[in-house]
């Protein structure tokens, strides 16, 4: 499960990056994205990977462990390259990179920063209740990925489970979710309960620092800033 | 003394019209005891707590928490009432363990500052100071349990529930368990009810018992005079402790000994008893 | 779930701002029109539901990778409403991890929203003359035909008819290997990258067809499973018999 | 003897990059022998099992079951090993308990006569002949164990694996469950490999006994050997059953006595003891 992997590299990161406030990053992120969806040459795209990539460096995270990650969405900017290949090289490649960037500045951010800090600056403008279904979606992502992998496992380890015979994979996989999810519909009555027990009314409250700014973050939403003006602005070189 | 707990008759029928009765004596529960529940799966241990907290309302019978009827006073109950349930995974709502331990706090609306405070007192007094910042997911079973315990020690309530709090945890990590318990009842005079199916902890871990089986309170009492209960204890598919057991063993073959309520007194009475027999036979 | 595989920056932002402004517009009437109690008590479900979508996308059914994407199950369980809801979350989410572009999130809530919406009324309405298992493969095919049918519009009207590529959540899934934590799994992403690419490009629309066919009959027949498996133990859990 | 099962030296990482090492000493099972891992909670237990069963592979180390690598050859070990993991809720899958123990069978495209007939024996060998066609979600803790364990038994293998069979259960179910594995390992010889944190059934159920802990197996033997290593014990966050302690600190205090295996036992040996030293007193 992707998710899940992400987040515990995440949460184990540690460089400058993952030590910036959610907010700086996801205003980079933002200001990168704008930058890739606006240009159209392919000296600022190239130069705009490289840029991500410095940062890639900076965050230390293992290509060996985030490459499978930025291979899925590199599958489908390829397949779009290829198609505008066939009409004109640089468009092709003009599509390749700006897709491949900005996933990149999207795995970025989900790399460096947890998903509930990023919950957490989704709740300042977000209605609370939305906030809240995002939490427990993590969370009962957590729990469930237990359960169906022990139901899968068992279904494996007693000959349910055939590489080729997708039909019959099909039925017992589909039988593995029927019980999670009535397992999983008595859980949401539990928590319910519990919650309110707690005086849940609406609104999980989030302990994330999302401020003060320190000074790294001012430099990444200045180097943000740069990039987007950069970018904006015709280069007269 | 007014009693805090009072059940009588309960009567509970689930959505799937599965009924649960809970009859017979009346549960009593009094402040600043330690009350443990026994009986075997399926007897009405947790519909019984659920009760109590007000989650559920009875069809017949009554519940009564400080003269009041939980489920129509959820709001003042759930106050007074700490409570960790079996799977601690479905009890952390806080993406954080500091904001799981703090949760109940802000939903009050408490001061920032005083929210701190107490949840650093509380996690720092269970050991888990060094957690807070830690995703609940990433923690062993025995570290979440602690957090959930936390978080409903943290509104200071008179009452804590838990519902098999010893489940799989190792020897060591159940021992610390017990210590707590009995520490949060001495120095802060929390009264506890729990159930569990580890017999051995109970002798060590209950003032008062309370045996469930076949929809009916069977009997109460102190661990030595349920366990004694041998008809009982057999009906409701229990087996007394190990030590209380060997002890009655022996009792019955006509040594005069104490029933010990944990390892050391049944090392000091065994001994005593083997002395004596040398004394006496000597004399 | 078919959904919109477009990276960020390929379709023209007059569409996806609309995408977004609609989509918003209607969580805000989804979310204004329920009373807080009932939303609240609803909360835990609508999550865990969201997180059964995600974790179905997670689950190959073989060494091919396809997998089921749940969402008209989740409009069964959840009904449209809180369905669209749950949309947005895995929309959002998958966005999160480049699945499907940042700017796309709006665009692709509302073409699963629409299967959601589609599926569930379907269903309901064959449940009143047939039993639950043709209801649901009925439902679930007609609702994939047209969130499909509704992604090569929106993206042949926005990006040129060229790049429509419809995609049923039915290949090219390289994640995920809870089923196969060893071993075969490599072989897997590496056939799969190769056997995507050569279908989508040098087999051209009639390889393309079969895989949205063999797909739809997968995810129609998954769901049907599933919907059978749980009404023999909690029959209420569909949403239109609690109403 | 050509051992059943031998582990070496082995190192597990997990996609999270979490590292379990269970190093130090071979884990080594011979045929008919019933095997218990102890262990505090996170040392590796349940790892080590899902290496066994082949559901992991290694990275470092060798796993060999009947000499064969169990994840190279999955659908050979796994007709030979059944298992019942430790939250039976997750792996029936069956929607009837009968669907559920012919789950496997089904899978080999047995004959359905004989699928019925296996079924039926398995499930009243078992006890829950009865329970063929109920829906497993509703049956107690106790019953839902037993249809796991009758859906691994219709395999017929020849190791039987289980991962805390007893979590959960009151005590006359757990008692009911170690005569049934007890059985099984007498008259059908199944190699019993059991884990579990509820040390005082160990004494009665265990041939041998593997400790793991910080990433080793630290120690083997039968449990009176194990259980009388102090040192080794304490480190791993364990603690010996109170009987054997209990014994123990008796040896301690110079009397010469025996270390018990159950309750009968140490009765017997104390009643001895007691009228001993009467005669010795007396002589
Ligand atoms: N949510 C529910 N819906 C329907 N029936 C239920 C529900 N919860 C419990 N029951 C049934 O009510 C009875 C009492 O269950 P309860 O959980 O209170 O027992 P318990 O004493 O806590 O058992 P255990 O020791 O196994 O925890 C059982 O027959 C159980 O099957
Ligand atoms: N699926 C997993 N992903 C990542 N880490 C895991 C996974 N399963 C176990 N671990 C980690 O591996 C270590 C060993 O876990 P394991 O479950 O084998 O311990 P155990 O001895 O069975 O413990 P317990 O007595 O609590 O069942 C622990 O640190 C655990 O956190
Ligand atoms: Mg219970
Ligand atoms: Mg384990």
């Amino acid at each position: 499960m992707h998710i899940a992997e992400i987040d515990q590299i995440t949460i184990n990161g540690d460089s400058p990056l993952h030590k910036a406030r959610a907010i700086s990053k996801l205003v980079l992120t933002t200001l990168l994205l704008t930058s890739f969806i606006v240009s159209n040459e392919l000296l600022k795209l190239g130069l705009l990977i490289g840029l991500i990539l410095i940062f890639y460096v900076i965050s230390k995270v293992r290509f060996k462990q985030v490459g499978h990650l930025i291979i899925y969405p590199i599958i489908f900017s390829f397949i779009f390259a290829i198609i505008r290949l066939q009409q004109s090289w640089d468009l092709g490649l003009i599509i390749l990179l700006k897709s491949l960037g900005s996933a990149m500045s999207v795995v970025l951010l989900i790399l460096t920063t947890p998903y509930v800090d990023i919950f957490a600056v989704f709740s300042l403008f977000m209605p609370k209740l939305l906030v809240d279904i995002l939490l427990f979606t993590y969370r009962s992502l957590f729990i469930l990925l237990g359960q169906i992998n022990n139901l899968l496992k068992s279904i494996k380890l007693r000959g349910g489970y055939h590489p080729f015979n997708i039909l019959k994979n099909l039925r017992n996989i589909a039988g593995a979710f029927g019980v999670l999810i009535i397992h999983s519909f008595e859980m949401s009555e539990r928590m319910y309960r519990v919650y309110t027990l707690r005086g849940y009314d609406g609104g999980i409250p989030l302990t994330v620092d999302l401020w003060p700014l320190k000074r790294i973050d001012y430099i990444i939403i200045i180097i943000g800033i740069i990039t987007l003006l950069g970018t904006v602005t015709s280069w007269n070189l | 003394m007014e009693s805090l707990i009072k059940v009588q008759c309960l009567k509970h029928i689930y959505p799937d019209r599965t009924q649960v009765n809970i009859c017979g004596l009346d549960f009593i529960v009094n402040t600043g005891e330690k009350i443990v529940i026994l009986g075997p799966n399926g007897a009405g241990k947790t519909t019984l707590l659920s009760h109590v907290l007000g989650l559920l309302s009875p069809v017949e019978g009554t519940v009564e928490v400080m003269g009041l009827r939980p489920d129509k006073n959820f709001n003042i109950i759930r106050k007074v009432i700490g409570v960790v349930f079996q799977n601690v995974d479905e009890q952390i709502i806080g993406p954080r363990v500091y904001d799981d331990i703090a949760f109940s706090l802000r939903n009050e609306r408490m001061d920032k500052k005083e929210i701190d405070e107490r949840v650093k007192n509380v996690a720092n007094s269970l050991g888990i100071g060094n957690l807070l910042d830690k995703i609940p997911h990433y923690l062993s079973g025995g570290q979440k349990k602690k957090v959930a315990l936390a978080g409903a020690m943290v509104m200071m309530p008179k009452i804590l529930i838990l519902d098999e709090p010893f489940d799989s945890l190792d020897p060591k990590s159940k021992g610390e368990m017990v210590t707590l318990l009995k520490h949060l009842n001495e120095v802060h005079g929390i009264t506890l009810i729990i159930t569990t199916h580890d017999i051995n902890v109970v002798p060590e871990i209950a003032d008062k018992i309370y045996v469930l089986n076949n929809g009916n309170i069977v009997t109460y009492g102190t661990p030595k005079e349920v366990f004694s209960d041998v008809e009982v204890m057999k009906e409701a598919n229990l087996e007394p402790p190990i030590l209380t057991e060997l002890f009655t063993r022996l009792k019955k073959k006509g040594y005069s000994i104490d029933i010990p309520e944990n390892l050391e007194e049944a090392e000091e009475l065994l001994i005593s008893l083997l002395s004596q027999q040398q004394v006496q036979a000597s004399t | 779930m078919s959904h919109i595989h477009l990276p960020d920056g390929i379709i023209s932002p007059i569409w996806w701002v609309t995408g977004y402004l609609l989509c918003f517009t209607i969580l805000f009437f989804i979310l204004r029109k329920l009373d807080g109690e009932e939303i609240r008590r609803k909360v835990p479900m609508i999550g865990i539901v969201s997180a059964i979508m995600l974790l179905g996308m997670s689950v190959p059914l073989g060494i091919v990778p396809v997998h089921l994407s749940l969402a008209v199950l989740s409009g069964i369980l959840l009904g449209p409403g809180f369905g669209f809801i749950a949309a947005f979350v895995v929309n959002l989410l998958l966005a999160l991890i480049a699945h499907g572009g940042v700017t796309l999130i709006g665009l692709n809530t509302l073409i699963v929203g629409t299967e959601i919406f589609v599926g569930y009324h379907l269903f309901k309405a064959f449940s009143k003359k047939f039993s639950q298992m043709p209801s649901t493969v009925f439902a679930t095919s007609i609702a994939l035909v047209v969130s499909m049918a509704l992604t090569v519009t929106i993206v042949g009207a926005t990006a040129g008819l060229v790049e429509v590529i419809p995609h049923h959540h039915d290949h090219g899934h390289v994640e995920e290997e809870i089923l196969i934590e060893e071993g075969i799994e490599e072989t897997v992403v590496e056939e799969s990258i190769v056997s995507d690419v050569k279908y989508m490009v040098f087999s051209g629309w009639t390889a393309l067809f079969l895989i949205l066919l063999v797909g739809n009959a997968l995810e129609s027949f998954g769901t049907a499973y599933i919907v059978r498996f749980f009404m023999k133990i909690r029959p209420d859990l569909i949403h239109q018999v609690k109403q």
